[in-house]
């Protein structure tokens, strides 16, 4: 996966496109790994890619638009520069992902879904991140945190924060 | 005429012998292995409640409503997607199959307004008949929880609006779209209880890939996907069954009507051309009809400076015969012809045609299928005996290798299109021969193996190239050749073709098409189990358009791909009745049937049921009858429904015969072009008003039924016999299906052809005679038409229309979906919304070097004249060539094409004007004419 | 950059290690101390990066020269990061370890295998292994996962040279023989289905896994192709050598960003030992082998929308049949089987379906890899023969809750199984008496909740689950699920218990027999078991749901 | 009267895609051509004027054909 860090960039390219699409031209049923690869160029997959991509695989824009739309992963426009997901699964239920999940919310003050107003960061709900002997469990972008509770989770928050403002980490 | 709706199956048809038996509800059934349950289930008169099921798409298993229970089967499948198995029991009804429907049925109610009496399809609504089938009372969920009753209606479409909120998500549209059409315009945007119906990223209809077919319209078992005529006036309340009159393809539709209003056209499932699809011009561009600039009073005037008057019937068509008759006695009896229209049916024209041979006493008739399709005639009645296209639409499915030439299909043979793009989807590999990159070459799950992209003009070079591969590498089907062919003749070809001045690396200079890609083509062509050439107006409307078509017959006689189905020549007609007109001898060396004049036993025959003496010799061609009207020989005309003043090249030097005509009478619905030099005008009927029948371009007859009274007060066909009679010689009948009978009676390939016949089968495809009296799907089984299957030499003869330094690109034109040809009726509907104008595609490269921009406003220049358009720069064009369409009158690109035509028909050679593109330097606002 | 945002590759790792027979020491510091940290992604989230970064800077810091090897992980999560050194009298295990202590633990002599706080002995005689029967897990925690020296001393490539020495139908007969059924969670006789491909007329078949482990609970395919990645693709070259299909698909969860890394690094290793690609091991046999990634739609677990995800489309259920055997990826006869399904499959060939088919409980054959999950004292991997009870799996192996307090109800087999009283855990662990009880075993997830879980809100949130997951293509699936929460909204409100109650129970009925797939179709499944087990939940009336914001796409 | 220009044009038109068979063959072919598909006043005006300096000589020995053909007062086109 190749994959960038989320809100690393979010400038259409059409070159960059391209060169994705060159990239996976001999696969067979690529449009999964043309879109994952777009998004980790460009943060998004916005109409524009959609439409280079529909061309050059000979499908409609229709289709490619309901590809994207179908797969939470894939986004039409960018993400915060991190986007934090806490998983809302049975296990981690069990060790308390709701109430690590309001505290999210009411501390970063937006809802599941939604991006900080300061654009630092996004918070997004996922079912099952695998770790869920260590629960509850939370992905900083591609990290996986386990046993996180709320203060584990604050200093998860700052560090992306710092992270995003180009800070040195804590 | 009640409003037929007719019967769903659920599933599509399987082909094989009933070979399965089963029993459902105790019922024996015996079906094709493959079938569904749910479709066995309907033919043994058991509906299962369905609704995301229809027999025109694959099974799809989403709504939940047709499960069933099956012995020895683990809980309740689906019956969509279950097929049959011998020995099966199947229960439809059962207490908990009752439950699970109305709980299903209670789910989709959760989520649906419950505003049935206002709704637009109330008692036309598959939900609410559903609803009632599972005997739902209530919805214990109540209505407020999460809906989607609050979504906003899309209603950008002219003709449809799409309402979400009565959307249940069954995904017919968008599977309509995919398997139906072939545009894949429709998804399903998110998922889950988020799951709508979308058109893309645009997210409304209008600025979506929506080709506006009216597929997914038909297949929405809602109120979600209605026409607006629905929403404005209500459900029809009944229908009759009757023809497209666009394009050549001959759809079948059921008009649906409120008293004598249309509310909509449908197209018919039984339609064997159609089955049931349809295409924006057909489905919705009917308005014309009712246009308010329609004429439906005669009109006569002294001069054509003169201003129109209304007259009565008997004053119009009494001032037209004594006027045509004093002009014959000044001029002589050959000083006055007719043009029969492709637009109208096949007996419109054989009366047309009868007028001018018995009444005006010469054989100056002609039809406008000269300024298209004559070279078809004649290239394939040289090489296969008879002038049409071999095979029935449906024989596309068994094709392995297509190869598309000169043709558009997808803006101009669309419903045809559909067929081909699913065939092609199957996994058929395409060839197509266009200078321009059409939609065929690439379109979505669609991809040609190979695009020759020839010059303009250079097709016979091509071909000849094809047919030398394939002969010179041993691809020829020595026994097909050898049985059914004559030798003679294919020797003296075979040395012609083998010489190398037609090799691919020799003819690549004159075609520009690289000679590995004609070599790969030709072996696809040749090496495939069935091969099919379809073929359009770029292929005859060259000054070699009949050497072309006789080059397409031989390669397809040389590689063995006649007479069966799958495979064949197939010229794909521009307008519903060219082929018709064509067959009702309006050429003027033929009578019906293709039979010559000179023919002393045939002339006998009409000669002793018209009582008249007919000339031996043939009449005057179109363009032979503007040159000698110029010369003063031709003095006076009938043009039924054909604007030659629009369609006809050089339309300076045909007005210039208009004008020097002393009496030009038009027959159409409205002022057009060539009305402005007419002297009589006699209204028209519409298609929706016409009584007869269209032949499509698969040879099918098909009926065409008044759906209302002509508002005109006359069928077209009364007013030709009354101008006849008015001329001393009456022509009487006392309905269209007479002059069936009389074409039926002194025309052998139609001898079994009856209204009686074509209401009981639907259509019928001609020869249809004795030895055929079902009709004649696929021509040439077994033997030609002639016998022997005649190879004919086919050097090619370059046009004297050159590019040069003065005018150096080449322009070639053509059509788009939503227009029309010249646009008389298209223009009149909402159709405009998507084709304002003609606009000039030019390759970027071609602009840059002449400094103009997308968008700009250029003029473009001939050796014959001058117009302006506004130009897209686009790649689809080579470098070198210009194209544009004509279907709007202000922009005139038969100003600039030439008199050049095909040698032997005089087809016009629009496809190859050579031409200077300039840059207009004011702004166009002051440019535009008229605006 | 930090050593906790880089991937595990980056990390200093050195081939093999010295406790397996033939392998060559490394020439390059032959005195250096070996020391394991897991580069399992679990023990990662716990720090294993950061302590193993901590380890070689204390320890040069120190003049100890040490390499440290990324292996997989034992599988005792509640260790992790689980470090073990390499002494002459074999592994040493420290944990949990925290960087803080590498200081303390290189300067006590651990390196050597003495004592310190946080020693545990060898790693092997750990109770919570010892009872174990470790086939498909066999070589997890102890091998570098990407070592192919480590694969071969292992054990590795025996089952695959068995079977290039076999028929087809042979491979295949082996497999049915083995009694192996499909770990996914709906236990169809894999080597059935394999016959099933194997007879389907085509040149092209495929050979499809499925990594898109998504039922919450379950992390062992995650920790086998972390852990063991060449065992995975072993296991699909066999696969496809048996049915002859030359090409396969491994689609793995985007979620599982660290087994994605893991085989697409295996992948490439394994080209160029010549274990995949045009001549598998020297023999005529191609194989090649691709990893698709998910792009966070649980639906596409489901095979048939695996299968159109894959072919790059929604991932939206396919009505069946034609089955995926018979019309599978891009039209062709498929094998469709999950990761454990395909991983038991080298050890059937290596050691004969016989030694497989002897072990586990009526038609449940072979062992089952089951994961320990949530509020559990001792977390992690237990692969035990079929028959276990679900009391040895919790109050035995998992050491009961976390929490220390009573263990109420465990959920077992992920999202869409049953939630089981404590009073049942004497119930077995196999298909046959899962089912009969309203269970499922599903991928061998178990999942304990203490007693402080509010039963109607599980039961709420296995709605709520369907709703945001279902690909929405059937309406029982997608309105149902909606209609599901709101129901059981209105119960726990109060309103119209009765009613609502008995709404409940036809829409679970609905669900279940009306739903196009599994994910509907069970989803009445812990909703059901919670009315049967636990209905004082549903009548207390005290819970207002809802107070976690919905996420945009579900609003 | 001069020959008019359009049937010039037609008529060395149709010679030049008959060439290939060798200038006899040609001008009968052509001969018939036009027997079949030309009108009587244009096939009168042709013959009238075959010395018009801008015929094809296999028009020019097509229309020598084609009279005789007349003359044989012949209806028989094909």
């Amino acid at each position: 996966m190749s994959e960038v860090a989320p809100g690393t960039s979010s400038e259409f390219s059409e070159e960059r496109v391209r060169a994705v699409l060159d990239a996976h031209r001999s696969e067979r049923g690529g449009l999964l790994p043309v879109l994952h690869d777009i998004q980790g160029e460009l943060g998004c997959i916005d109409e524009r890619a959609v439409a280079m991509v529909a061309c050059d695989l000979n499908l409609s824009q229709a289709e490619v638009f309901g590809v994207v739309s179908f797969y939470p992963d894939f986004r039409a426009s960018p993400s915060g520069a991190s986007v934090i997901r806490i998983c809302r699964a049975e296990a981690c239920q069990s060790m308390g992902a709701e109430a690590l999940a309001r505290h999210a919310t009411e501390s970063l003050g937006v809802g599941l879904g939604d991006t900080t107003a300061d654009g630092s960061i996004t918070l997004e709900q996922v079912f099952c991140l695998g770790n869920c002997a260590l629960s509850p469990a939370v992905m900083v972008n591609e990290k996986l945190v386990g046993r996180v509770d709320s203060e584990r989770f604050d200093a998860l928050v700052a560090r992306a924060r710092a992270r995003a403002s180009g800070e040195p980490q804590p | 005429m009640p409003l037929v709706k007719e019967r769903d199956l659920g599933t599509r048809a399987v082909s094989g012998s009933p070979s399965v038996e089963l029993e459902i509800d105790g019922m024996a059934v015996a079906v094709p292995e493959g079938t569904s349950v749910m479709r066995a289930a309907a033919l043994a008169g058991i509906g299962v409640p369905k609704l995301c099921a229809t027999d025109s798409l694959a099974a799809f298993g989403s709504c939940r409503l047709c499960l069933v229970e099956i012995e020895g089967v683990r809980g309740t499948p689906a019956s969509c997607t279950t097929p049959v198995a011998p020995g099966m029991k199947v229960s439809t009804q059962t207490p908990r199959l009752e439950r699970l429907r109305r709980n299903v049925m209670e789910l989709y109610i959760s989520d649906h307004p419950l505003d049935c009496l206002t709704c637009a399809a109330n008692g036309d609504c598959e939900l609410q008949d559903m609803a009632g089938a599972v005997g739902l009372r209530e919805v214990r969920y109540g209505q407020a929880g999460q809906s989607h009753l609050g979504e906003v209606k899309d209603t950008t479409n002219p003709y449809f609006a799409f309402d979400p909120a009565k959307c249940i998500v069954c995904s017919r549209c968008v599977r309509a779209c995919e398997e139906t059409q072939g545009t894949f315009a429709l998804t399903i945007t998110g998922r889950g209880f988020g799951s709508r119906v979308a058109p893309g990223p645009a997210g409304n209809f209008f600025d979506s890939e929506c080709v506006s077919c009216g597929a997914c319209v038909q297949a929405c078992p809602t109120d979600a996907l209605e026409e607006k005529s629905v929403i404005d006036m209500g459900v029809p309340d009944r229908s009759v069954l009757t023809t497209c009159a666009y394009c050549g393809v001959g759809c079948s539709f059921r008009a649906e009507l409120r008293g004598d209003e249309v509310v909509r056209m449908v197209p018919s499932k039984s339609g064997q051309a159609n089955e049931g699809h349809s295409c924006v011009k057909g489905r919705f561009a009917w308005g014309y009809a009712t246009h308010r600039e329609r004429v439906v009073k005669p009109m006569i005037r002294e001069a054509i400076t003169d201003p129109w008057r209304e007259v009565s019937w008997e004053e119009a068509i009494g001032y037209a015969g004594s006027r045509l008759r004093e002009i014959q006695a000044t001029y002589g009896v050959a000083s006055i012809g007719g043009i029969t229209s492709s637009r109208c049916t096949n007996e419109e024209v054989f009366v047309v045609q009868k007028m001018v041979r018995a009444a005006f006493g010469n054989n100056n008739v002609d039809t406008c299928a000269r300024v298209c399709h004559s070279p078809t005639g004649f290239g394939l009645s040289q090489t296969f005996g008879t002038s049409a296209g071999t095979q029935d639409f449906a024989s596309v499915a068994e094709a392995d290798v297509i190869m598309v030439v000169g043709a558009n299909p997808s803006e101009a043979h669309p419903v045809f299109a559909s067929r081909m793009k699913r065939r092609l989807r199957e996994g058929a590999r395409l060839v197509v021969v266009d200078p321009r990159r059409i939609d065929l070459v690439r379109a979505p799950h669609i991809e040609a193996s190979h695009h020759l992209q020839l010059q303009p003009g250079s097709n016979v070079a091509l071909i000849n190239a094809m047919a030398h591969v394939v002969v010179t590498e041993g691809l020829v089907d020595r026994d097909f050749v050898s049985e059914r062919c004559e030798m003679d003749d294919f020797a003296v070809w075979e040395k012609f073709i083998s010489t190398d001045i037609n090799s691919p690396e020799a003819t690549e200079p004159i075609t520009g098409v690289p000679a590995g890609e004609v070599r790969a083509a030709a072996r696809l062509y040749a090496g495939a189990p069935n091969a099919a050439i379809y073929y359009g107006l770029g292929v005859t409307e060259h000054s070699q358009g009949s050497t072309m078509v006789m080059g397409l017959a031989n390669l397809a006689m040389a590689t063995g791909n006649i007479g069966r189905v799958g495979v064949g020549v197939n010229p794909l007609r521009g307008q519903n009745n060219v082929q018709g007109s064509c067959d009702m001898g309006s050429f003027p060396h033929e009578f019906s049937g293709y039979r010559h004049v000179s023919d002393d036993t045939v002339r006998h025959v009409f000669e002793e049921l018209w009582g008249r003496t007919l000339d031996p010799e043939p009449g005057l061609r179109i363009p032979n009858m503007f040159d000698a009207a110029i010369e003063g020989t031709f003095r006076a005309l009938f043009v039924q429904g054909e604007d030659i003043a629009q369609s006809d090249p050089n339309v300076n030097h045909v007005k210039a015969a208009l004008e020097s005509l002393e009496l030009c009478i038009v027959q159409d619905l409205f002022l057009n072009e060539t009305a402005s030099f007419a002297h009589v005008f006699l209204p028209g009927t519409s298609f929706l008003e016409k009584d007869g029948t269209f032949t499509n371009a698969e040879r099918r007859i098909n009926r065409v039924r008044p759906v209302m009274a002509p508002r005109n007060g006359k069928q077209e066909w009364q007013v030709v016999c009354e101008l006849s009679s008015a001329m001393g010689y009456p022509m009487q009948y006392d309905n269209a299906s007479r002059i069936m009978d009389e074409i039926a009676a002194t025309t052998p390939t139609f001898a079994g052809v009856s209204f009686r016949k074509l209401d009981e089968l639907g259509s019928l495809q001609w020869p249809c005679n004795e030895a055929a009296p079902l009709g004649t799907p696929t021509m040439h089984v077994g033997t030609f038409v002639r016998g022997k299957g005649r190879f004919l030499e086919t050097p090619f003869v370059p046009t004297e229309e050159r590019a040069s330094r003065r005018y150096p690109l080449i322009l070639t034109t053509g059509r788009i979906l939503t227009q029309y040809n010249v646009g008389a009726q298209t223009r009149r509907t909402g159709n405009v919304a998507w084709h304002p104008e003609d606009v000039l595609e030019i390759h970027p490269h071609d602009a840059e070097d002449r400094g103009i921009s997308d968008g700009d406003w250029v003029t473009v220049t001939s050796r014959v004249g001058q117009t302006e358009l506004r130009c897209r720069l686009s790649p689809r064009v080579p470098v070198g060539v210009v194209y544009t369409t004509f279907h709007h009158p202000v922009s005139g690109a038969n100003v600039v094409t030439t008199e050049h035509s095909d040698w032997a028909t005089n087809c016009p050679e629009y496809k190859v004007t050579a031409v200077e593109v300039r840059a207009l330097r004011a702004p166009a606002s002051a440019l535009h004419r008229g605006a | 950059m930090s050593a906790a945002d880089s991937m595990p590759g980056s990390v200093p790792r050195r081939v093999g290690h010295p406790d397996l027979p033939g392998h060559p020491d490394p020439s390059d510091h032959p005195d250096a101390v070996r020391v394991f940290v897991p580069r399992d992604s679990a023990a990662r989230s716990v720090g294993a990066d950061e302590v193993a970064e901590e380890l070689l800077r204390v320890a040069s810091t120190a003049g100890r020269d040490i390499d440290i090897v990324r292996n997989g992980s034992r599988g005792m999560l509640w260790l992790e990061p689980l470090v073990e050194v390499v002494t002459p009298q074999g592994r040493v295990a420290y944990g949990p370890v925290a960087p803080q202590d590498a200081a303390s633990l290189v300067s006590s002599g651990a390196l050597e295998g003495r004592e310190h706080p946080l020693l545990l002995g060898a790693p092997e005689d750990a109770a919570f292994l010892a009872g174990q029967k470790r086939l498909t897990f066999a070589r997890v925690g102890l091998v570098d996962p990407l070592s192919p020296e480590d694969y071969i001393a292992t054990g590795g490539l025996v089952g695959l040279e068995r079977a290039l020495e076999m028929q087809r139908s042979q491979i295949v007969d082996e497999v049915v023989a083995s009694g192996l059924r499909g770990r996914g969670g709906a236990g169809f006789p894999t080597g059935i289905k394999w016959r099933t491909v194997l007879d389907a007329p085509g040149d092209v078949k495929f050979v499809c896994c499925n990594a898109d482990e998504g039922d919450s609970g379950t992390y062992a395919d995650r920790m086998l192709m972390e852990g063991d990645p060449f065992l995975l693709v072993e296991a699909m070259v066999i696969a496809g050598i048996a049915v002859g299909a030359a090409e396969g698909y491994l689609y793995i969860r985007s979620e599982y960003p660290g087994a994605i890394e893991t085989m697409q690094a295996a992948i490439t290793i394994a080209y160029g030992n010549g274990w995949l690609g045009d001549s598998v091991l020297g023999t005529r046999n191609a194989f090649d082998l691709h990893v698709r990634v998910g792009a966070g739609a649980y639906i596409c677990g489901e095979e048939t929308a695996m299968l159109e995800s894959i072919e790059g489309r929604r991932g939206v259920i396919r009505a069946k049949p034609p089955l995926p055997a018979l019309q599978g990826l891009f039209g062709c006869p498929t094998i469709v089987n999950n990761v454990l399904s395909l991983a038991a499959v080298p050890s059937i060939l290596t050691a004969g379906a016989a030694a497989y088919s002897e072990i586990g409980v009526g038609t449940s054959r072979g062992t089952q890899v089951f994961q320990l999950a949530g509020n559990v004292r001792y977390g992690g991997i237990v692969e035990v023969p079929f028959g276990v009870t679900l009391g040895d799996l919790v109050w035995g192996y998992g050491g009961g809750s976390a929490s220390g307090r009573p263990v109420r109800a465990v959920q077992v087999g992920g999202p869409l199984g049953a939630y089981i009283p404590a009073d049942r855990f004497d119930t077995p662990m196999d298909y046959e008496t899962l089912a009969s009880v309203g269970a499922m075993l599903g991928h061998g997830g178990v999942v304990v909740f203490d007693d402080t879980v509010d039963m109607g809100r599980q039961a709420r949130f296995a709605m709520e689950f369907c709703a945001t997951e279902s690909c929405g293509k059937c309406t029982p699936c997608r309105l149902g699920s909606v209609r599901g929460v709101e129901v059981i909204d209105r119960i726990l409100a109060g309103d119209d218990r009765e009613v609502n109650l008995a709404l409940l129970d036809e829409l679970c009925e609905t669900m279940t027999d009306a739903s196009l797939c599994a994910m509907g179709g069970l989803t009445p499944m812990p909703v059901r078991s919670i009315l049967a087990h636990f209905p004082e939940d549903l009548a207390r009336g005290d819970v207002r749901p809802g107070t976690v914001p919905l996420p945009e796409s579900f609003r | 009267m001069p020959l008019r220009n359009d049937l010039v044009q037609m008529a060395n038109q149709i010679a030049a895609n008959f060439l290939h068979h060798g200038p006899e063959v040609a001008a009968s072919e052509v001969a018939a051509h036009l027997k079949r598909f030309w009108a009587p006043p244009m096939r009168a005006e042709l013959l009238a004027n075959l010395d018009d300096g801008r015929l094809d000589p296999i028009v020019v020995r097509a229309g020598e054909l084609l009279r005789e053909l007349e003359s044989a007062g012949s209806n028989s086109a094909s």
